[in-house]
């Protein structure tokens, strides 16, 4: 059997992120885990919205689907949905997944839709060039937020919780050891795995940022239990420190397997086909 | 007066069940081989509120649901009151009504000097009296109007005891006996003093479907995999059918929470190989415009159902109109191509649905199929011999192009070819492995945003529009040839128009119809054939802002052609009769 | 000074929703708790989406807009946003709110904008005639789950936690009283409002509906404390029971005064007009 | 040879600051008095990558870009190439590039027989020298340039000071000390042989603005109240400029969660009285469809700003494009009336936006003001006394109307009037307590599914077409009215256009170009007093499936009219030049 490496996840196109950005740390990690996993290229799509982050697609020797900005977990949906043969993780930046695509993540979650779905978070707009996002902290000027950002930030993790998914992690790019690790396991993960990324943008938020988020962040201590929704719920203040490793995890079951059972019923006479016109359709 | 072709109304409160008494009346009509046209109407509420249909059955083929009733037959003249509009009376029409309801006569706007006969029948006492319930109401009108009339006295039986029966026998026996009544109460109590008498011989069964019904249909025998939606008047039936039919074939259905979600689900799964599809209403389309720019540009073939209601907004939730049209065209922003058809009856909605597959996989493109809650919401009788002999089967629709070995060498998904179609791989390919992207891209699928690439790639695109404009004619005409008066109309105002025209050319008035069913790319052969001998051509549709109108003046040069048009748009919520448009050819005819 | 009845917050037209619906137990007690606060009638706009609940405006003697699907908040968000003068209160069903408008709740909620949102919550689709929604209990049998709902459900309490709602109740149509308390409570509240309200759909669910909501709620005890997020979270496990009352309390500054400071800043040379253009601008 | 009128072009990488020394030239040239037009462009990359400006000053006023270059600057010649097909050269172009820049002379694609001079100059070095750092290589050029093209020297010093004045007094020296250097070089090393030099008068300082700033002031002018927003290129500078002024005076601005939030809030807003907009670009503008019709439907006034890019989806952000034309028109579903006005140059922003706003507020409706990322994001100069003389000034645009205390008796909200437009109350107004409805609603704005109130309602809304028919016309003509070859263009073509127009005038061939403000609804007087003497008209756009040109068929029987047309539809990317336009109109002419 053909062994993958680092290199056959890779992509001809070389990133054209600023030097120094975090999406560099999430795609090493991205293509290590997969590497780890040996997963055949051909079996995996990478699905992102639009974003700096969201070129990550192009950047990968997989099929990739860049589409439009906020739409990631649809399109991550329709693909895994639709043949449950591949692996599909989604990415995309916080204003991809937390503004314009807020909609979508509580449903994804709830379905518990067997996906990855990486979040790059840089708290800022950065392919637009520095507007706020919903993480974006209080009081930093912006280029939308002239007189510093108002209104509180969004929690992606407790959010997530109370959304029902059933794998929360957070990992930080710079550490790409230990986000292998936690990505892998998300792809592992039965059910929709949502992994947070701490990821600078050196361009709108300042080289800075590499520094708040080292000082604010700490790895989840082995004895911690992710089992407990509540614990979890609570472990996640945002106002406190910012939590790197597997904060929530619970199995149960997929929408395919529910999904299954439908069409087992559906094929077990549980529907009459009323006009014998479907006999037609019968191969 | 014997006939074999009739228009029925039925009107009353919505505990009156009116609703299925002509459901089971189409039934049994078409068990009994005959042609039926069936319209529902309701009023805003969800429960309690009144509701109506109109029923045409007859023994030789019909398009319309006929333009005014030959009975009428009124529960509730309450509610009567609020369908006036859509139940107009033939001037000898004969009326039925239940003498229990206390309206003031007087104001009834019934023409009594000129109808046939009104029969006052206490139809609540019969159905109290006989099933002990005046929840029997329907079936014991059922009774006496089959009685009446001759309609399909054994297969109402027959209807009612396949309808009833998983309800138990007690429930089928005391429908059984309200339908006796009914019968029994017109031979034994009344006169029959109208000669209204439908007659017809038995032919073989016909099937009976709902425009949605049928793309849901069509769908699955196209090889549907994957259906994404989210529930909208008057389209939502599409995915519910769909819901409880395509799991058994092993596809997979999902109720998605939005239809910006609906789009980019379809469109994902599309990217991983598979026949997909999701249904909506306009406002529905409003929200997936760039879901559908990212199919043109993405190149993946997705369907798209557009089952129009009245608008603008919310609008009109449950009457019919034309006016998603342009949008259909143009709706998204920047040039992306897209194909539209329309289909224009309930049979026509499996073909089109079959033919959107086809288009959509060989092209690799969204086609969006412009229906409407007309054709939606109707049930119209269709013949079961022609759905078995598709031009594009089941399995058939293997159309998408994968790439060669050969290809896949140094593979371009988005190579430039001559019609456009390059080769498409998607995950389970080996080798085969690009990325997709809505910004625009090259050869490769890399981003780019040179000026040329940029160019090239759109020819590309648009190239498809020749190979199609290649590919596919359509021969729905109408009448002679070398008529001077023409009409073009689209979609569900075909049955007025296609009635219209027999009846313009049988009073001597020479016209010929054009009725498209690939709307855009605008194929101009036929209409070159269709207008060389018109001098006047009457553009038929139901969108006021005339968007029909405008976009046949985009692609036609009438003045090159020396024809005068002459616009008929009106606003949506009742269909066109062939009066209607009867009356405008002779206008036509008329205008110096 | 005019005293107003809840005859001034009627409107002529009847309300056409089935008998026994859950809906007219929200609009009574939006009736009676509007005439305990004595809000002047043209000085309240009552927001809507589209759905069965979404036709209360229309039965409002005040200023009412009845707009598309899922889009209440933002209207609400800009009607208040554009004139604080105004009592701004949205309303709509569990489709519109927790589907299609699931992207909006969350950011309504973090900027703390000052209205409140009621939502008609019956588990199901209601105007467009019996679908799933994103509360529809698991194993339902729907005109879209034919073989019975799948996927696990939307907890909306947890979820406005999460966001950082100002304030999160629940109440059962059924009871006016409670619900007329709550809902002033809810308009008084200066911040976000959240209402979640167990509402039956008699036609689409059944009546047994009511049954059901009666044996799952109970009201909050007065001990309660529901000013700290964990425990309310806690709280609101809707594997167990349904809490009615207020479950999460706390304030914090409005997005309008945000602004205001931002209004401050600007207009205290923040700015310089750049080309002495701007100074045309000036009354 | 003197002139006073010149095009330079200056390319590298981003850290070179060309951008910086562009808007330094174009600040110092209109605080001369001078005209000026300039270009940016870029390459995929945020940080780091390639970036290029184009720059025309004049003494004379000026339309366009101009189409090639007189003068160009090369810090970097490979990531010139990027760009060459946007930077062209005249055949006499004078060359000044960096001789520190070590990329092969033989891949440098230019004709060295035919360019009048090519300088190589250590500019890095001379750089790196004075301020000791490379990175004031731009100011060097400026320096270099400056000196030896008689640039206006002084003002640019100017320039410098104010903008480097808040990094303190060191950075200010240094960067003084590198425009020395520059000028330096060129008088004591360099001989200057090639005779081109800039020459002109000083005139009253110009105002500078792109056509994003001049939309925000214009709204800001207009007496806007409320913004809502979501970023998005090549639109984010509206929301970005509105965020820091509109707070000034009172106003509210909010960046939503999306572009469907962003919409609704401003309907919302506008629900309550107050004067409201939003801006974004094609994508977003699929997303706001269903909005858009919305407020078509509660007859609420707000302004939408569309600043197009390159589609279709993702497209080409950073690129321009005409192709969202007939989205505007017909994007929604349902018959849904809009206004869409579209300004041509940047001053016209001001004016366009002003206008927007009087016209959604008189008519109750959304006005889609259809900009483009050309004018978008160039710069440009305008004139500063043109502004203050508004046709409709700040806050005399109260042209929303309410209801009478009489109205307020029985107050329709949407009552039926001749030009359709009904007095509006908002909360707060006391007695004007209605709903407002998406759905089809009566006069009152109670909900209805009636037919016959939807024609009504259609027509009433409809009926605000004919009015604004009335009320505007437009006088934009460029060309003598007799020509029999005219040119219909739109938008941000008008530049080309024009002086096309006057180039081919000169040459002897007699043409007329029409560029209309108001482009839906369709005003008919203008383009029949513009038709008259047609024989030959080119419709020129950017867009490849020829929107503008099937829009224009749609209502113009060119045929009837007797003239034929010649489509000029391109693929977006780069904004038309004179030449193009030129030839186009060389060409009809010759046709037969
Ligand atoms: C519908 C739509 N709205 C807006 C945009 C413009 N846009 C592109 S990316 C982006 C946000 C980028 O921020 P984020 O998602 O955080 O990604 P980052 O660039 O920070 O990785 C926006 C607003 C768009 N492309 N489409
Ligand atoms: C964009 C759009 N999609 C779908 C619909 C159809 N639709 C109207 S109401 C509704 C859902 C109703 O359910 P809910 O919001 O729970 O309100 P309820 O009727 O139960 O009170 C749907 C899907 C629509 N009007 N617009
Ligand atoms: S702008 Fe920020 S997020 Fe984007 S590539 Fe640069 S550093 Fe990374
Ligand atoms: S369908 Fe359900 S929610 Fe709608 S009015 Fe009837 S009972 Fe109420
Ligand atoms: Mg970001
Ligand atoms: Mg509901």
């Amino acid at each position: 059997m053909k062994k993958y490496t680092v290199k056959d996840y890779k992509s001809k196109t070389k990133p054209i992120w600023c030097p120094g950005c975090g999406n560099y740390g999430i795609l090493n990690a991205l293509y290590r885990a997969l590497e780890q996993l040996q997963i055949p290229t051909h079996k995996i799509g990478i699905i992102s919205g639009i974003g700096c982050a969201g070129r990550l697609p192009g950047y990968m020797g997989t099929y990739g689907f860049n589409g439009v900005h906020g739409r990631v977990l649809p399109v991550a949906t329709g693909a895994k949905m639709a043949n449950l043969d591949n692996t599909i993780i989604a990415v995309g930046g916080d204003g991809d997944g937390y503004s314009i695509g807020a909609g979508h993540i509580g449903h994804a979650a709830r379905k518990n839709i067997d996906i990855t779905y990486i979040v790059s978070d840089n708290g800022i707009y950065g392919l637009t060039k520095g507007q706020a996002s919903p993480t974006t902290p209080l009081g930093i000027p912006t280029k939308t937020t002239y007189y510093g950002n108002i209104g509180a930030t969004f929690n992606p993790i407790r959010t997530l919780i109370a959304y029902k998914a059933s794998f929360v992690a957070r990992i930080f790019s710079a550490d790409i050891k230990h986000s292998t690790d936690i990505i892998a396991k998300a792809i592992t993960h039965r059910g929709f795995s949502f992994v947070e990324v701490l990821s600078p943008c050196v361009t709108f938020r300042g080289k800075d940022q590499y520094d708040y988020f080292r000082e604010k962040s700490f790895y989840i201590p082995e004895s911690y239990d992710p089992s407990n929704e509540v614990n979890a719920f609570d472990y996640a203040n945002d106002e406190d420190v910012l939590e790197l490793g597997i904060i929530y995890k619970k199995s149960r079951p997929t929408y395919d397997e529910a999904l299954e059972e439908v069409r087992t019923k559906a094929k077990n006479g549980g529907v009459s086909s009323k006009l014998g016109l479907l006999n037609n359709f019968e191969v | 007066m014997s006939r074999n072709n009739i228009v029925i109304g039925i009107a009353g409160s919505g505990g009156d069940g009116i609703i299925t008494a002509g459901e089971l009346l189409v039934q049994a009509a078409s068990s009994d081989g005959l042609f039926v046209f069936m319209l529902k109407s309701y009023g805003p509420q969800i429960r309690g509120g009144e509701s109506s249909i109109k029923l045409r059955m007859s023994e030789i083929p019909i398009a319309s649901q006929g333009d005014k009733l030959d009975v009428l037959v009124v529960l509730n003249w309450k509610d009567f009151l609020r369908f006036k509009s859509e139940l107009l009376l033939e001037d000898n029409v004969v009326i039925v009504s239940d003498s229990d309801d206390k309206f003031p006569e007087e104001d009834i706007p019934i023409d009594k000097n000129k109808m046939k006969k009104w029969y006052k029948i206490p139809i609540t006492e019969i159905a109290k009296e006989s099933s002990g319930t005046k929840q029997s109401k329907n079936i014991v009108t059922l009774g006496i109007i089959s009685e009446l009339f001759n309609l399909p006295k054994e297969a109402l039986k027959r209807s009612i005891k396949k309808k009833f029966s998983n309800k138990g026998q007690k429930v089928v026996d005391s429908n059984i006996i309200a339908l006796n009544a009914g019968q029994n109460h017109v031979k034994n109590s009344l006169t029959k003093i109208d000669p209204l008498e439908f007659e017809y011989k038995e032919h073989e069964p016909r099937l009976v479907m709902e425009g949605n019904e049928a793309i849901a249909y069509g769908a699955i025998y196209a090889g549907l995999d994957f259906f994404a939606g989210y529930p909208i008047t008057p389209s939502s039936e599409i995915m519910q059918w769909i819901g409880r039919f395509l799991p058994k074939y092993g596809g997979t259905i999902m109720q998605m929470e939005d239809e910006l979600a609906s789009i980019n689900a379809i469109i994902g799964a599309s990217f991983v190989g598979k026949k997909s599809m999701t249904a909506t209403s306009g406002p529905g389309i409003s929200l997936m415009n760039e879901g559908i720019g990212l199919a043109s540009m993405t190149e993946l073939p997705v369907v798209i159902v557009n089952v129009q209601r009245g608008g603008p907004s919310t609008g009109l939730p449950t009457k019919t109109e034309q006016s998603d049209l342009m949008q259909a065209i143009w709706g998204s922003h920047g040039d992306s191509p897209r194909v539209v058809i329309a289909p224009a009856d309930v049979e026509d909605c499996f073909d089109s649905t079959v033919l959107a597959f086809y288009i959509a996989e060989k092209y690799q493109m969204p086609v969006i199929l412009l229906s409407d809650g007309f054709i939606g919401h109707r049930k119209e009788s269709i013949n079961p011999a022609h759905l078995k002999d598709k031009k594009y089967g089941f399995k058939k629709i293997n159309s998408r192009k994968t790439p060669t070995k050969e290809e896949l060498k140094d593979y371009k998904r988005f190579k430039i070819t001559k019609d456009g179609i390059s080769p498409i791989s998607y995950p389970g390919i080996e080798g085969g492995e690009h990325q997709t992207a809505g910004i625009e891209h090259d050869e490769y699928g890399y981003p780019s945003s040179d000026v040329d690439v940029h160019k090239k790639m759109t020819l590309k695109r648009y190239a498809k529009y020749e190979a199609i404009k290649k590919d596919f004619s359509f021969e729905r005409f109408y009448g002679p040839d070398d008529a001077e008066i023409g009409v073009i109309a689209w979609g569900s105002t075909k049955g007025a128009v296609k009635e219209a025209v027999k009846k313009a050319n049988e009073k001597g008035i020479k016209v010929q119809a054009i009725i498209p069913q690939i709307i855009y790319p605008f194929l101009m052969e036929p209409f070159k054939k269709f207008l060389k001998n018109k001098k006047k051509v009457i553009i038929v549709e139901m969108s006021y802002s005339g968007q029909f109108t405008r976009y046949l003046r985009g692609f036609i040069n009438f003045g090159k052609h020396g024809v005068t048009t002459f616009p008929y748009r009106i606003t949506g919520g009742a269909p066109f009769t062939v009066e209607e448009i009867l009356n405008k050819i002779t206008e036509a005819a008329e205008k110096k």
